[in-house]
């Protein structure tokens, strides 16, 4: 942590289908800050083609709380993607 | 804490109603859901449950706290992850009161917020070959993996 | 089918919730009465059910098919007689249906039932020597037996 | 069954609690018919001291059916007096 930190990686992972449709279970972002959970979102689907088939507004938790989409991330954050819950 | 709601082991119904019941707490109201033979208009054969662990275990725990909270019971839940076949138990809730109106409402309560807040999926496997994910949000209820028939929403 | 409903073993919870579950029937619902410590301001010893038996099993009966009828499920309950410990499981009713609301709606309902309808008695004997039969109609939910300090009201 | 058969005996459970107010399990009871549920209990009352103690209108239930007092009785009938049920 430096006076020249200025960039922000994220953990994001990706949960049941996801996985499936981008073709992996988690890849790392970094992003110039201030970032936002919807900045992230635009990283993962200019890197990941599958990524087209995520719906526009997929349900997020950040730090394994749920949060919308204009949050802010930062350093070290884990930010999941998960489809529909599905259980019970 | 982690793993103490959901487990890869068959749910021990038994025991999950003795966490509960206590010399004063004489009414328990239990549910169980098992494992259906159909679903989407196709049979069933398997299934697999997936979860984000650590965010199911920490949903879990706030469902149970704010049933005990809310009712002034006992609750204990657990969800099945892993391979489960037909009948099985995939989820189990026991909340135990003094009287049975909290016992019933705080059952009820619990599972339907599990149902809608726990992230944990399933995957069906059909004895037509099929591939699905469930998800209740998709038209018919399922996204049909690639490379199966009818695989027209996925 | 005398028998059927009222017991002098102790219930089998596992054994009643495998009797209404089916590939078809994913939802049960389950309610367990057990023995409470404290009843009418008194510390609970132990109890003894009794009951009017061929009338209890012919009502039982019929709470059951209501129950099946009105939510196309199926039930099964069993209520215990004979002499009780703390804890002990009174009552256990058992409903399965495809989805959970009917599930829940039919084990409420039994259990609402049994207890307005079905000719069981429970005579309590507490810590400090007294008995009394235990009657929701009477002031202060029991008649004291005779010879008991404070029966007054037998 | 004669013609001259007007007589009816049932006989009354006395269940419970109730078995311990009047004394014994149960009794029976012959009447000059028709008679009704009622009548039975009239003669319980004369019977038994202990009946005294019986609710004015106990639950009552003919051959494993809720009856009310007016139900006519016959002959062989089972008449239970059952107090307020506490099952559960």
């Amino acid at each position: 942590m430096t006076d020249t930190a200025v960039d922000v990686t994220v953990t994001v992972q990706f949960l049941a289908r996801y996985a499936e449709l981008i073709g992996t279970d988690s890849t790392q972002v970094t992003l110039r800050a201030p970032a936002t959970v919807s900045d992230v979102l635009g990283a993962v689907r200019s890197r990941f083609p599958g990524a087209r088939r995520l719906p526009d507004r997929p349900l997020c938790a950040l730090n394994l709380g749920q949060v919308d989409l204009g949050t802010e991330v930062a350093e070290g954050d884990e930010l999941a993607l998960l489809p529909p819950v599905a259980g019970g | 804490m982690t793993s103490h709601f959901l487990t890869e082991r068959p749910i021990d119904v038994e025991r999950l109603i003795e966490r509960v019941v206590s010399d004063a707490r004489g009414g328990v109201a239990v549910f169980l859901g098992t494992v259906r033979n159909h679903h989407a208009g196709r049979e069933v054969e398997r299934l697999e449950y997936s979860a984000y662990s650590p965010m199911a275990e920490a949903e879990c725990a706030r469902i149970a706290a704010e049933a005990e909270r809310t009712w002034g019971c006992a609750v204990a839940l657990e969800h099945r992850v892993g391979a489960l076949g037909i009948g099985d138990v995939s989820v189990a809730v026991a909340a135990a009161a003094p009287h049975r109106d909290e016992a019933f409402a705080a059952c009820r309560y619990v599972i339907d917020e599990m149902k809608r807040r726990v992230p944990v999926w399933k995957r069906e496997y059909y004895t037509d070959g099929t591939v699905a994910w469930v998800d209740p949000t998709a038209p018919g209820g399922v996204h049909l993996s690639e490379g199966t028939p009818d695989a027209v929403d996925f």
